[in-house]
């Protein structure tokens, strides 16, 4: 039978009710919390001698490269991710050659990589415990649990996903993600430290969602 | 507090009265998982102990009744992820005893052998968290945690080659397996085995002689026989308790009665002896492997066809209670089935929900730091414990 | 011991029990005779090890409340049932019996509303405190919502 | 005058090394209090009762051992470094200093402070 040329309905990606909700429900990052307001203010003054624009950007990428270099991440482990994540700082995947060296405390640590799934009775704590990092702080959301509930998303007691928890900047996918894509998303995570400007614009992840 | 007979000894009793209640917390380095204890302590001893659950109920009873025989075994392995194929085992069991479906001679054999290499990796990742808890990352512990680790990944890497997956399988299916030994695996898991026997005679004779390591598992954490029976606890902590109870000997199941093996049985029951018996369960599933592999029978590994369609499997009005012997003890599988293809009620018997109900019972008396040495030899898997 | 005398012993200690099965015995008896019958298990039965305790919810038929009793030396497995009626949702506990039924049946509590009576401490176990509801009930949702998070 | 001008860098060396990381620290950081952060950390839990209670006062002597042992190491670095100029005197004062600390870990250990019950 004749296939008439039935106009093709892209969807956009309002037509997806998951998307829209995440939308809404996402946390973002707090404006500003990557540099004091006495550095901006001290980056502004210079720029108003001659080559200080030149001077900044080269303290920028210092900083940045420091910054990007020893990122702690606090030993977050909830589920089957958290086994994954310790065969990824262990002897075979180490991170600490990426200058990682995973710690117990929040108190010292830059990174929180949510490893499993966040429930409902859990959800407060989490989020205890990503306030009481030191700013400038990331967070990496491993597993699909952590990204949107998983396998779990239509219990009853599971978070459809940590970042309505918690503000997230890398998402790994898989179940568990073999330390492999965990690194890859380490990775990604420095490269979104290394290129952030001053300005306290994030660096736009590519690539482009309209 | 025993007070030591001898006069001259300065009575350090406990002048103050207060007691401290302290937090061993959801996210705790030596807490293995999400757990948290209230501990009230007096000075450095624990006094009494509330342990709060429940920080992973991922709702697995209630998603069982919505999700088909055939979807089900994935999640499954989501209650011990740790030992993720004798999960799988318990569900798939339960419903081929319901629907009366029979199994293949050499699917059973790849079941023995997928789930006694699980116990191994199970166990190294046992004694390297353990370790780690008691040294400290800075300390000593950490030598054993990363040794252990690294002979982990070779047997992950055998279940990588077989499955393609590292932690948590889709391997059992209910009428057999789902997929074959690929050409050169044999022997590659035969030497993966044999060095593995070396390695861990390596660890004994790392932790046999060391003081520290006798001083903080011998006499800690001692559980009587009949607290063990009745409170429920399974596996290597009730064989290190005095009690003879082995699934795979009292009720063997999936042709496990054609390999011959011992079942290691201490009386201490303190964390020691919780220790050798899993150090010679390590040697025991070694030698289940070798002899599955050297009688590995040829035929069908499914008694069922491919799956097309996700409810294909029917399985007739019945109940069934199916047991497996993992890595950390009885896991069990309560299944009621109503003849659809989603089951009416899934009650999972998980074994660390009870051998960790008996910490309250063994806690309260010991320092604050034998707590730590008690988790690790009680070894619970929070998947398991929350359900 | 065999199967077949833990029957027989069972009939005659309790008349109106039923059992059936022999690899687990399944016996069904009313709900008071609920202690009892366990006492009776372990005492002279010798099933020292509890494996678990659990309830299955049969809609109009009511509640039913399950526990597994083994006796490890001797190879039997004993499958103990009580039906609660249907509306009624009170139960006799078995944690004078049995220690390890403390925190099974604080799960019961928390899935199914099950009150035990002479619990030491019956409360949510798995659940917050503040939740309402009980989950494993035929009439909860699977997908119930729960602002923000879900 | 040239031998102390080396003690003067060092001190300024320390002190400029103290004041720069601090000041660099205050500039450079985003620091946002606010209550959540401050908290007390207890493993992610709401922290409750309160942590004054009358501790035992085993805590106390372990705490007085190790100071007094923490200051006997202090004296063996520079003693160990100076060594082959001093010979024989400088292991003779070494002994006498070792023997008396001995003594007060002898009176330790007799009466089990070490022990804990």
């Amino acid at each position: 039978m004749a296939v008439k040329d039935v106009p093709q309905i892209v969807p956009v990606w309002r037509n997806f009710k998951d998307l829209v909700e995440w939308e809404q429900l996402h946390q973002t990052r707090p404006e500003g919390d990557k540099h004091s307001d006495l550095f901006v203010s001290l980056t502004e003054g210079i720029h108003n001698f001659p080559g200080g624009f030149a001077l900044t950007t080269v303290a920028d990428t210092f900083l940045n490269w420091a910054r990007k270099s020893s990122v702690w991440p606090v030993t977050f482990g909830l589920a089957c991710c958290a086994i994954e994540m310790m065969a990824t700082f262990a002897s075979r995947f180490d991170v600490e050659r990426l200058g990682m060296v995973p710690w117990a405390s929040p108190r010292h640590a830059d990174l929180m990589i949510v490893s499993g799934t966040v429930t409902i009775k859990m959800a407060p704590m989490l989020k205890r415990i990503y306030d009481q990092m030191p700013d400038p702080k990331w967070a990496v959301s491993m597993g699909s649990c952590a990204n949107s509930g998983g396998p779990f998303r239509h219990g009853y007691h599971v978070v459809k996903g940590v970042d309505r928890v918690i503000p997230v900047d890398v998402y790994v996918p898989g179940c568990p993600p073999p330390p492999e894509s965990l690194l890859n998303g380490l990775l990604l995570l420095q490269d979104q430290i290394a290129h952030f400007q001053r300005t306290g614009r994030r660096a736009e992840p590519t690539p482009k969602v309209d | 507090m025993t007070t030591a007979a001898s006069p001259s000894r300065v009575e350090l009793d406990y002048t103050g009265s207060e007691r401290l209640t302290m937090n061993m917390g959801p996210q705790h380095p030596s807490a293995h998982g999400v757990f948290r204890a209230i501990l009230t302590l007096e000075g450095e001893q624990v006094v009494g102990v509330d342990a709060v659950i429940g920080y992973l109920h991922r709702c697995h009873e209630k998603l069982a009744e919505t999700l088909t025989y055939a979807q089900y075994p994935s999640i499954a392995s989501k209650t011990d992820y740790v030992a993720a194929m004798t999960s799988e085992f318990a569900y798939v069991r339960a419903a081929e005893m319901i629907g009366k479906i029979e199994v293949p001679k050499r699917a059973q054999y790849l079941r023995v052998i997928a789930a006694e290499l699980q116990r191994v990796a199970s166990h190294l990742l046992w004694l390297g968290t353990w370790c780690l808890d008691m040294g400290g990352a800075l300390g000593g512990g950490a030598t054993i945690f990363l040794y252990c680790i690294r002979e982990r990944e070779l047997v992950l890497d055998l279940f990588e080659s077989l499955v393609g997956a590292r932690l948590l399988y889709g391997f059992y299916q209910v009428g057999g397996v789902r997929y074959d030994i690929p050409s050169g695996w044999v022997e590659k898991c035969r030497e993966t085995v044999d060095l593995m026997d070396r390695r861990i005679d390596e660890y004994q004779r790392m932790l046999e002689e060391n003081p520290f390591f006798l001083v903080r598992t011998q006499g800690v954490g001692v559980i009587s026989r009949e607290l063990a029976q009745e409170v429920g606890i399974s596996g290597p902590l009730v064989r290190g308790s005095g009690v003879n109870y082995d699934i795979r000997r009292t009720d063997p199941y999936s042709s496990y009665e054609d390999f011959d093996f011992r079942v290691p049985v201490e009386t201490g029951g303190d964390c020691h002896a919780r220790y050798r018996v899993r150090m010679v369960e390590f040697r025991e599933s070694l030698n289940i492997v070798r002899q599955a592999l050297d009688r590995l029978p040829e035929g069908p590994i499914s008694s069922r066809p491919g799956l097309k369609s996700v409810a294909q499997i029917r399985i007739p009005k019945g109940e069934a209670y199916a047991r497996v012997e993992g890595a950390r003890g009885e896991v069990g599988c309560y299944l009621i089935a109503d003849g659809s293809a989603k089951p009416y009620r899934m009650k999972w018997r998980g074994a660390s929900f009870s051998n960790l109900a008996v910490l309250p019972h063994i806690i309260p008396g010991h320092k604050v730091a034998d707590v730590v040495a008690i988790m690790g030899s009680v070894d619970p898997v929070f998947g398991e414990v929350d359900r | 011991m065999t199967a077949e005398e833990v029957r027989t012993r069972i009939a005659e200690q309790f008349p109106g029990a039923q059992s059936a099965g022999d690899a687990p015995v399944t016996v069904m008896v009313p709900a008071d005779a609920w202690v009892p019958l366990a006492r009776f298990a372990k005492e002279t039965l010798g099933c020292l090890f509890f494996s678990f305790l659990s309830a299955v919810d049969w809609k109009e038929e009511g509640l039913e409340v399950i526990a597994k009793v083994d006796n490890v030396d001797a190879g039997i497995s004993l499958l103990l049932k009580t039906r609660l009626g249907s509306g009624v949702s009170a139960c006799p506990s078995l944690t004078d019996v049995y220690r390890g039924a403390n925190w099974m049946e604080r799960e019961c509590y928390d899935m199914f509303g099950i009150r035990f009576e002479g619990h030491p401490d019956l409360r949510r176990i798995l659940l917050g405190d503040d939740w309402e509801g009980h989950p494993l009930l035929k009439s909860y949702p699977v997908d119930a919502p729960h602002p923000p998070y879900r | 005058m040239t031998g102390y001008a080396s003690v003067v860098i060092y001190l300024v060396m320390i002190v400029a090394f103290a004041v720069v990381s601090l000041a660099a620290a205050r500039v450079l950081s985003p620091s946002r209090p606010f209550a959540a952060k401050l908290e007390t950390y207890e493993c992610g839990a709401q922290p409750f009762g309160e942590a004054w209670v009358q501790f035992p006062v085993g805590f106390y002597l372990v705490a007085l051992l190790f100071i007094v042992f923490d200051a006997l190491a202090v004296f063996l670095f520079p003693w160990a470094l100076a060594l082959r100029g001093l010979g024989m005197w400088g292991i003779g004062t070494m002994v006498v200093f070792l023997a008396i600390l001995g003594l007060g870990w002898f009176y330790a250990y007799r009466e089990r402070v070490l022990e804990w019950q």
